[in-house]
């Protein structure tokens, strides 16, 4: 069957990425699903000036505005939950290379959902009467800002409330647990913000750390939440969101987590860290070896891993893949 | 402090004590997630908790959880959904009873900043300049502090988190107090109390200032107002907290299986 | 297990539905997923005066409109597609004795996302320009009418667009295919627009197929659309949905939707249709039996009970559940 | 009419013309339907063809569909979601390139009447009144004719059906002519075909007055005419319509494969 819409990681950054461009990963919060990897790959070619709209910070932001490729984010949560600050993003932002935006995780959603609908705002009942609302990093000058969260009046009752601008991301580059070669995948764990995300950009690629026969999407139409029909290309890279996790499949790399946002705290650790795992694999075998082979068995063994039995027996084969 | 129980356990269950059985309650990662499970395990046992990412029905399994949508609180879930639906149909709709909310510097009208310290005198200005130090930005926080019927907002009590005026409001609170708030279309009440590492702060209910409603055992009302950075005045009936009793800590360290919160 | 929140259908209809209500079923296209035997005993037990609230029409709107127990109703289609044209609601509409509002079928479904998002409006970019902005059912004597779709300027463009009312039905009935004591559920099938008015009405209540343990949704959480922590209790009907079809249970029942259909078309036929296949039964088994336990054998084994296979071992015998 | 094809086929494939390989495109149950998976199976095999359920890769099987939720058509899905997803962020989106809808009535700038017919001069008036026949509402072709790129019309080739003016807008079409759907936010395009039991009309570029683009073998200019409650232009280049080749009407008949549009 493959390879339908299946395209190598370096074919799709090469082919659906530039330099500053609105670039939107389905990041969910810090610890969990989001194609780190090609967040990776951006690097290794070199991409910069990027506009990151985000969901949430995720490793992946943490890394591309340690290393210097964003020019400017949108996300609602800028931290790594348990694992502490971002170091990577934060020194971006306190330097001045990167002007971050501050949205909440509600407000993020309904901008994308506002994209998806084709809509020139939406409503909110958050972020107003905030610094949210009243600050933008994009219009310094601007105080009390009212070009980035609107009001609008309520035609029934005369009541104010906010207005969002909706994001139409040139391209969004979503983790999914599965998918299959024409690009029909499935999700474990919580969608956070893809559905929405997947409707609104302009293009979206999906990475999945499993390629499955369309024989599974038919017998589970209903977990088919992003459907080949918006998909352009599909890529398969297990241990895709890797330090972080996708449940089913792996659980979070506690020590890589750590060891990641401690270098990306310095200039020199984040060199380190492009060079020690970045730069330093060739294909999906040498990047399983910088993860570490018994490290790859150990998290597959997770207390979710179970969510991905009704699954397994319909994923393909390596050889077909590649 | 010689108490059978630590400083961290007794503001878990401080926290967990606001929260009512049968209600949808929505808990942060962390020391508030404890406390939501602690409740769930003590006196709530019908609470509806949910986490901001849409996953329901979960109980943390295997210690305290890296994040809101970790493994160890994915692996026992009855349903997935998404962040539209956690902080928008159940949180900014006005369904959720109550939140909890950390804060890195909270001021006297209960509003929160989590999202940057500046240098100076600590305020941004009029003009948006780079901070001192970046923080976590809001989060599902503001969505929390819009929509709840009421939240709990959580912070180590220290003078320089306890402003007067926070620098940035990243969720709000009271605002400039009184009836502010009504100005916005919010769905939720505004913060019910703020439970810090020394006691229970709760709103006068007509100017909405934050007042000393009650100290940890091992706390005191003069060590309360050192360590706030504003004037704080003393509720009528504030009273020293009762201590955890045998049950609420036995259901605690049943929640805390790891100890993360025996450790400090 | 049982029984948790599952109780008596009779009960459900007690205990949640009152005269004048406004009722809101989880109705689909008109040949789908939908709670019609809920509507049967909202006419056993005499409930009149009903606000109906479907996306669609279906056949209980259907059998409500033609039994005169419905006065206003809202929806976004209101035929039978390649069934014809819904002759109890038809009849109900030209004798005036049932005020039917107009909007479409996005419109229905964005009414509902603005309930449950708690927006005082929605914006839309369809309806507008239209009679069913300029006319209403509920308003006749306003034109062009603009208290039920209004217009919004969106602040950032100043370009105009349509506001909807929100909806928050005071009680949804809402079909599903499976759920567990507790009010998890799953849908096979399209959604529709079930998502959404599971989060916006006040009070929910389903209407299962088939009842399944818990366990069954631990392994299937991205199937839990509809938890329990938005549902109010939970009631076991097999063929609910009969005469239409519940995908991976049972097909339509082509014979029966005609003949319903032809029997609502007159008040003598309506009568008949009552006395024969809403009052003449006493229980789950007297249902089937009306409906031929032939039929429900060939109906059971429609082109999609495939679909049902993943989910069969966690079924719960009706001895538990009685 | 001695034809090999009945007028239905003819219809069919002619609309099923209108569809281009490779766009995303939403029909409706029944003749609508048929017409898109006649496009599928002939030249456009890679048309991404929907329903407003939001039922994705699905093929009918085992005959014409009686809903666009019927088992025939949920058989083989790939995909499942919903209303909102197909009719708001695939359809009013812009998203979706082409749709097919039915009329019951349709008027010279291609607006669509679906949803009632009135006594008298059938016109509703300033009050709202009772429809002498109350017919099936908008459902999703309001959405698909004020969303989709552009949208194709199918009608029975009747004067009463084809008047000056509908008596009541269900959906769109060019409303009063010219530019004036561009006074409201609509992301679609207009209808650009209605396809009759008889030929086909287009509308002229800058009035947007529906003229006669074609007509179907079996018919004629005048039939046409005749059969037009307004006084029909003809554009310069109308033509005959090329009857169904052999191909066309051998995969027509293979996604028609009860013989629905046969027995007319």
């Amino acid at each position: 069957m493959p390879p339908g819409k299946l395209i190598p990681l370096s074919e799709a950054v090469r082919r659906y990425t530039r330099d500053g461009m609105e670039y939107a990963s389905g990041a969910a919060l810090p610890v969990g699903s989001d194609a780190i990897v090609f967040g990776r790959e951006l690097l290794r070619q070199g991409r910069k000036d990027l506009h990151a709209i985000f969901h949430c910070n995720s490793q992946q932001l943490n890394l591309l505005a340690a290393a210097g490729a964003v020019a400017k984010a949108e996300c609602g949560f800028s931290g790594l939950e348990v694992f502490g600050f971002a170091n990577g993003l934060r020194r971006a932002v306190e330097s001045g290379r990167l002007e971050l935006e501050d949205y909440s995780n509600l407000s993020m959603t309904l901008r994308l959902l506002g994209g998806a609908l084709g809509w020139p705002f939406v409503p909110a009942t958050v972020n107003v009467g905030s610094d949210i609302q009243d600050r933008s990093a994009f219009a310094p000058d601007e105080y009390p800002c009212r070009s980035k969260i609107a009001t609008v009046t309520d035609p029934f009752s005369g009541r104010e409330i906010g207005a969002l601008r909706p994001l139409i991301p040139e391209l969004a580059a979503i983790h999914v647990s599965l998918a299959d070669p024409l690009g029909n995948t499935i999700m474990l764990g919580t969608e956070w913000s893809r559905f929405e995300l997947s409707r609104a950009a302009k293009r979206v690629v999906v990475i999945a750390d499993a390629i499955v026969d369309t024989a599974c999407m038919r017998q589970y139409p209903n977990l088919v939440r992003i459907p080949d029909l918006v998909v352009e290309a599909v890529v398969w890279w297990p241990f895709a969101a890797w330090p972080q996790s996708s449940p089913g499949l792996y659980d979070v790399d506690e020590a890589h987590m750590k060891l990641m946002n401690q270098a990306l705290a310095t200039e020199a650790g984040t060199a380190g860290y492009l060079r020690d795992f970045v730069e330093s694999y060739d294909d999906i075998g040498g990047y399983l070896d910088i993860i570490g082979r018994d490290t790859v068995a150990a998290l597959s063994r997770g207390p979710t891993s179970f969510l991905l039995d009704p699954y397994r027996s319909w994923i393909l084969p390596p050889e077909v893949l590649q | 402090m010689s108490a059978p129980y630590t400083g961290q356990e007794m503001m878990a269950i401080a926290t967990g004590r606001e929260v009512q059985d049968g209600e949808l309650a929505i808990f942060g990662v962390g020391l508030s997630m404890l406390a939501g499970f602690f409740a769930q395990a003590h006196h709530a046992p019908n609470v509806r908790a949910m986490t901001e990412g849409g996953v329901y029905g979960a109980t943390p399994v295997g210690g305290l959880p890296w994040g809101i949508e970790c493994n160890r609180i994915s692996a026992n879930a009855t349903s997935f959904t998404s962040a539209l639906d956690a902080l928008g149909c159940l949180v900014a709709s006005g369904r959720c009873d109550v939140g909890v909310i950390g804060a890195a510097q909270v001021d006297k009208f209960g509003n929160v900043n989590t999202t940057a310290i500046w240098d100076g005198d600590g305020v941004i200005g009029d003009r948006y300049r780079l901070p001192k130090t970046r923080l976590n930005g809001a989060g599902g926080a503001n969505d929390i502090a819009c929509g709840a019927g009421r939240f709990i907002i959580m912070a180590a009590h220290e003078a320089k988190r306890f402003v007067d005026k926070v620098s940035y409001i990243s969720s709000p609170g009271y605002l400039t107090g009184g009836d502010a708030r009504s100005r916005y279309g919010f769905t939720g009440g505004g913060p019910s109390a703020i439970i810090t590492t020394l006691g229970i702060l709760r709103p006068d209910p007509d100017s909405k200032e934050f007042r000393l409603d009650g100290w940890f055992p091992f706390s005191s009302i003069e060590e309360i107002r050192a360590n706030t950075g504003w004037n704080l005045k003393v509720a009528p009936d504030a009273r020293a907290v009762p201590e955890p009793t045998p049950e609420e800590l036995a259901a605690l360290r049943r929640v805390d299986e790891t100890g993360a919160l025996r450790r400090k």
